[in-house]
């Protein structure tokens, strides 16, 4: 199995729900994140005094699937993710040894 | 305020707070009264008036109180919330009892009769005598003086104009002091340092008989009085940790929770109405009524003439309106018309507030190139403005004198500053008066409270 | 309160509310008025003055229901907030009609004259008769007696009491208890058990006219009534889930949001000038609001003095103020002060406060040993401080006797706590109180409601 | 209102703002009472009276600006909450600057004398001519008419009533307006839409002389023209990004923060005591004050039976009731009393108010359907309950013709909103009214402002 | 040693972290997300439109172990967070190369 | 690559961000965590009830960067985190087996 993580635009989030389920994700976790990158540095003022906002809101998604799943899973985000402007975001694919569903103890792809 | 008086003090003197007298006192009068006793004496009815309206305008500005624990509570970081909420709580039940065990007493020692000034002076003209507040008796007095007000109204009433001198305070110096001396500043400031330089203005004293000072609600007497301690306290206290860069650089530390700043202004700028309104001090006649309304349509367009000049400059200056400085504009036009809200027609009162809420955008960036750090920005709104408010007298009141308004604002800021400076430097050599670094980057709420202002909520 | 009302009552059964009888009515007093129709009747002054009176401190009572609302709200947890705001818009709703309904009439039979209770009894001293309420007919009616207020000030003024009381109980049972029994429990307690006890002292009943019984603003007929039915109410409903551990351990379940907590005491502090202060009765003399501004002088002191003792207990206690504590201080000197106003000097008003500020700190924890979980503190504020407040009458008031305040809060302690435990019983049995486990742990607002009130804010 | 007013006007051009006339005004007068300088003349007291009483009222309008704020602040999502208290305080300020300015003397032209309008007409009954509002002099002027009440109280709270209809418009176009051309068709609408309309009934125009329209408080006058400006905006435009998707699919944006959605609901209701019984226009008889009671006490129930309504209605449409719905509810059976305050009973009112409530429910979807997105649900509530409340006059007051009713209500709303659509056509011209889709979905407070509400809230 | 990933129900987590302490688990990181999944989709009504909520609060816990104990970690947190409803979550296991503890610059087992 | 996580002080979240950027990593993933270890377990009073603070407030990053300069990473927030207070936070290291920058489509080491 694998361990999809994705950091997106938070307005995408939706969109790319539905498109993994489409495709058949049965789960994912997704936490609110602040992210750094090279859309980050530009300058507000706050009461006068000016200052370089280094962090912007972007949306983590885990998903662990398959590990014959995962390609389309990484090609379904970045086709969805995608608006072609700066900030768009990062997938990162990690092995995963082993998964367990709590409710029924089942285990690895039968558990996702 | 127009005039200061003796007679609550008469009053005050003369009757000892006699608890239980209340059915004797209540028959006499009755009795007295006779068959008609639920119509008024004639005599009795401006008292009514002016007491009643004492009341509600004294309640108006004991929710500035509210106003300014929600101003603060809104601009300081969600790590400090829980103990500027615990500051302002405090700061106004000590302002209320040390008001009661001493401001009120030496705030009004009574103007002088003839050019000589009574008893009630412990240094006529400069420090009245020590004495607690006591209200007229149950059911009144028959010996009442029935030309002004009861004393409970205008107790009630003075002493939410002490305390509005406190809160100025705590929002200057958030996020870094201790509570607890920061609560013995304002034991000191309630019980002394305020009515001592008001009695000055509002008791008959000095800058009244002698300077023909004008400060009519108080942009210098309450609103600059706490600018300067607050300023005492910053230079004392420090800035933030990482506030300035040495490079100059300033580190904005936004405000975690603006409704609750917009919130505050609004509770502040309805209890203006009370502060300036009530502040004419009788509403006995057709014309003091009539003075009273001009005085609550100048204090509201000022604080719109504020809130729209902060607003047009910070989108001229910075290419974006600045919605904490707009709230701040609009105190700043507040403050600014307190000196005189009654004399000014609609249109100068409106000028007024807009050079205040000009003022401030500029005083802000100011005071930060001095590494002032004033977490709420009450300086450059109460005191600044406080000052320009005061001077602006003369444009619109042929009674006051430019010279006049500048030496009264002169002697009172150096008195109140000079003696916050000592009682600062004293606090912190004495027990200290700022957190441990480490506290200060937890957090004053888990560091000296445990317990967060939104437990619950994730700091994002 | 100072005496019950037989006029009011009288103008109720008098006149049919009739509606459209404004203009002839108008047409009618202007004429009799004559030419200087805009000029009041000299009997007329002091009518209008105390009807003013009540509409001003009724609309402040009025706001304490938001102060319910906003201190309620921030302290319980994010998961259930909706329900708790829900719940107090919903009993207040409900509070305004039921007292029009029902209670106002049976709140006012009238007091006995010479001895002999008014037809208005159908228990006399006991219950009253069942009525609606109405008001004069518009324009006012030729023969209303000018020596009190219109019946429309008063209802309005006596309404807000009526809904204080509700309020009282929905911060006790927050977090568990169902919408719709919670509010079946209100409608009663605002229809029936408050104005029937109200009825026995303010109505002119048996308490009043046997027991001498003094509560000039209700820390009994009001605070320690809501206080009673909580009670009742935690003892059937049980405390929230995981609140007390096997081994008497407490698991706090913190205030998501102690700014709106804060608000909230503000509030509460501020309308309390309405409900003691317009609980005077009468404005219609110079003695009289002289009472009045001793009442908004003392009212201010007492819960000043509440909020510094549960400040300094806290910080001696704990080694760390506790907000929450003092924000109930403030409140318990509230209360302590409700049954008593006007006699008590500023000295003694403050300390009477103090002592309120003491119970509730110890009172908080002794709860929770009895496993009693009171979510915002509502049993130590309102009913222990209800309790002592009108105990502590005695001391500054020489007409009320220990026994009388004594045997008097236990008659209306028992009727209500007992009423209100069998209502509880019942409903329980009926319809059932308490959500289940799984929605108690989700949260009212989502397993309930299905509205989250703060859905974008992470929970931390 | 009941009756428009020549002399306010009279007085204001008779009177050139003479800001230093003060003393010797003060003088005067003082002289002219003489001794007893401190009781007023007999015929000041119905004087004194109603103006205190446009002061206490005003100022319970202008708490409405907070309620506004604070509903709409709670109802929008996180990312628009510091645009939403941006627009609301500088709608408010512009709204005091423009009705001084323009509105004040465009909405009083005077009442016609037998059939003839006074020269204060540009266009007699229709259109008032030009002047900037000005107030008595200082001290009062000896020629004041003491009938009615000074011209600083009746602007203040006239003033207030202006700044309502603006507020209306802010909540229904969030989230996607910019700021600026919202305030430029803010400033078109207090400034001239406003008074204009208003003229045509309270300033003594055609619909009140010639239709013999009825509108107390301004169910028509006020409420529905912010709705029908709030309605011709939505249309212009559009709906928020996502709100509606093709399949007719409506996509719920909650709003963000309840609590203070809450709180907003409850200053409204508060401020509506001010907004309904100020309206009565005098309380200088026991008649009037009587009346001023009856508004109170059927303002409050006709909101306790819009908020009931909307929670049973919700309750049973969806099982679940719905908090937002409920604070709608209530502000439903305030608009839909204001029409006519007075005349109901207490039942009436309470049928009234809940019949307002239950077209909320049913209009919120509604518009939905029509694809118009109302963020707070503000047409439902000012429009729709507004016309419901005119219309529900003639089942209360027997001088309320239907046609009358009907006749004005369209004339009005013909008026609003064919010139708001115009002038929001050529704002979206010029200016262009909405934000870019990629600000929209940043949301406005870090796009167009560069400051979030909740800056360490992370979003959930 | 291993990551251990949890996804619970968020009453769940104080006595997970009971357990997990109980076993010698000495620290863990705690994150608060939204989970996709079977137990997803409910619809509630807003203001009279009807609308699925798709994402139901969670709680994420990583915990990093020495591999010996990481399946007594998994069958605790398994154990002790279910309730045999829908929605109890899942465990993941990955590989973790190194540790450091910042403090005390140990590394490996002797970091966590 | 490697997956970098690691938990810090949030007051030294700046300072870490600004070491990170300094050696040359264009990127990271920022979480406001609850932390569970050593440093837990202080207790509070609440309304007079005593009870056990077992999170405490952390800053969790994760990046991911080339294996090439995954030690120099670690290396560098383990010497900008550190206050040598208890508390002070870890850091794991993990394989990342693929990563792509949804805007460009771009993968692995080019995406990072
Ligand atoms: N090396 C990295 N490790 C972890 N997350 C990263 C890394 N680089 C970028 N990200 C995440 O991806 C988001 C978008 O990356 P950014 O460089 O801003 O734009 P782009 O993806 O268009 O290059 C960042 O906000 C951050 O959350
Ligand atoms: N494939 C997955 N990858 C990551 N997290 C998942 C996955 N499937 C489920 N989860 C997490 O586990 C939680 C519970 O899963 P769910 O399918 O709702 O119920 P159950 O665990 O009973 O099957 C989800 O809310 C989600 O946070
Ligand atoms: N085994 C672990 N797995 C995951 N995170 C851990 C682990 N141990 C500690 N942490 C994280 O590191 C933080 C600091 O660890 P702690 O034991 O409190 O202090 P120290 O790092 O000084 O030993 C914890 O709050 C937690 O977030």
């Amino acid at each position: 199995m694998k361990l999809i993580i994705a950091a997106i635009k938070p307005f995408k989030l939706e969109e790319v729900r539905e498109a993994l389920t489409a495709i058949g994700v049965r789960g994912m976790m997704v936490t609110e994140i602040k992210g750094f990158g090279s859309q980050s540095g530009h300058t507000e003022i706050y009461r006068g005094a000016e200052y370089a906002v280094n962090f912007v809101p972007k949306v983590k998604l885990e998903i662990v699937v398959a590990t014959s799943m995962a390609e389309q899973v990484v090609e379904t985000i970045a086709a969805t993710a995608k608006t072609d402007k700066i900030g768009d975001g990062k997938i990162f694919v990690l092995d995963v040894q082993s998964a367990v569903r709590v409710r029924t103890g089942e285990i690895n792809d039968d558990a996702i | 305020m127009k005039l200061m008086k003796l007679l609550p003090l008469a009053a005050i003197i003369a009757l000892p707070c006699a608890g239980f007298a209340q059915d004797t006192a209540v028959v006499a009068e009755t009795a007295a009264a006779g068959v008609a006793d639920d119509t008024p004496q004639m005599a009795e009815i401006g008292y009514i008036f002016t007491t009643f309206m004492f009341l509600i305008t004294g309640f108006l500005v004991f929710w500035m109180a509210a106003g300014f624990t929600m101003l603060e509570a809104g601009l300081v970081r969600q790590k400090n919330t829980t103990m500027q909420l615990m500051k302002n709580v405090a700061l106004f039940s000590f302002a209320a009892l040390l008001y009661y065990a001493l401001g009120y007493g030496l705030m009004y020692p009574g103007a002088p009769a003839d050019g000589v000034y009574p008893d009630s002076w412990m240094i006529p003209g400069w420090l009245g005598a020590f004495s607690m507040a006591s209200l007229e008796q149950v059911g009144g007095s028959p010996d009442t003086d029935l030309t002004y007000a009861s004393v409970g109204s205008d107790f009630f009433f003075q002493l939410m104009f002490c305390a509005t001198t406190a809160s100025i305070v705590s929002g200057t110096l958030a996020e870094r002091i201790k509570l607890w001396p920061f609560l013995v500043f304002i034991i000191i400031l309630t019980g002394l340092i305020y009515p001592i330089q008001a009695s000055w203005k509002w008791g008959g004293g000095y800058l009244n008989e002698t300077l023909g000072f004008l400060d009519f609600a108080g942009s210098t007497v309450v609103h600059s009085v706490g600018g300067w301690a607050a300023l005492a306290g910053a230079l004392i206290l420090g800035p933030r940790l990482g506030r300035y860069g040495r490079d100059g650089r300033v580190t904005p530390m936004p405000g975690a929770n603006l409704p609750l700043a917009t919130l505050g202004m609004f509770i502040l700028w309805l209890g203006w109405f009370g502060f300036n309104g009530g502040s004419q001090l009788y509403m006995d006649t057709a014309g003091n009524v009539a003075d009273i309304s001009r005085i609550f349509a100048n204090t509201n367009t000022a604080a719109a003439g504020g809130a729209i000049a902060a607003l047009i400059m910070t989108q001229v200056m910075y290419g974006k309106p600045d919605l904490t400085m707009v709230l701040n504009g609009a105190l700043a036009g507040l403050v600014s018309i307190t000196a005189e809200p009654l004399t000014p027609s609609l249109g100068a009162a409106t000028l007024i507030g807009a050079v205040g809420g000009v003022i401030v955008v500029f005083a802000v960036p100011f005071l930060d190139k001095l590494k002032i750090d004033d977490v709420v920005g009450a300086i450059p709104v109460h005191l600044f403005c406080g000052i320009w408010g005061t001077l602006a007298v003369v444009l619109t009141n042929g009674d006051a004198t430019f010279m006049g308004q500048l030496i009264s604002i002169a002697i009172v800021g150096a008195f109140v500053f000079v003696v916050s400076l000592v009682i600062w430097v004293i606090l912190k050599a004495v027990m200290g008066i700022r957190v441990s670094e480490e506290d200060e980057m937890t957090g004053l709420d888990v560091a000296e409270l445990g317990m967060e202002a939104y437990p619950e909520f994730s700091k994002g």
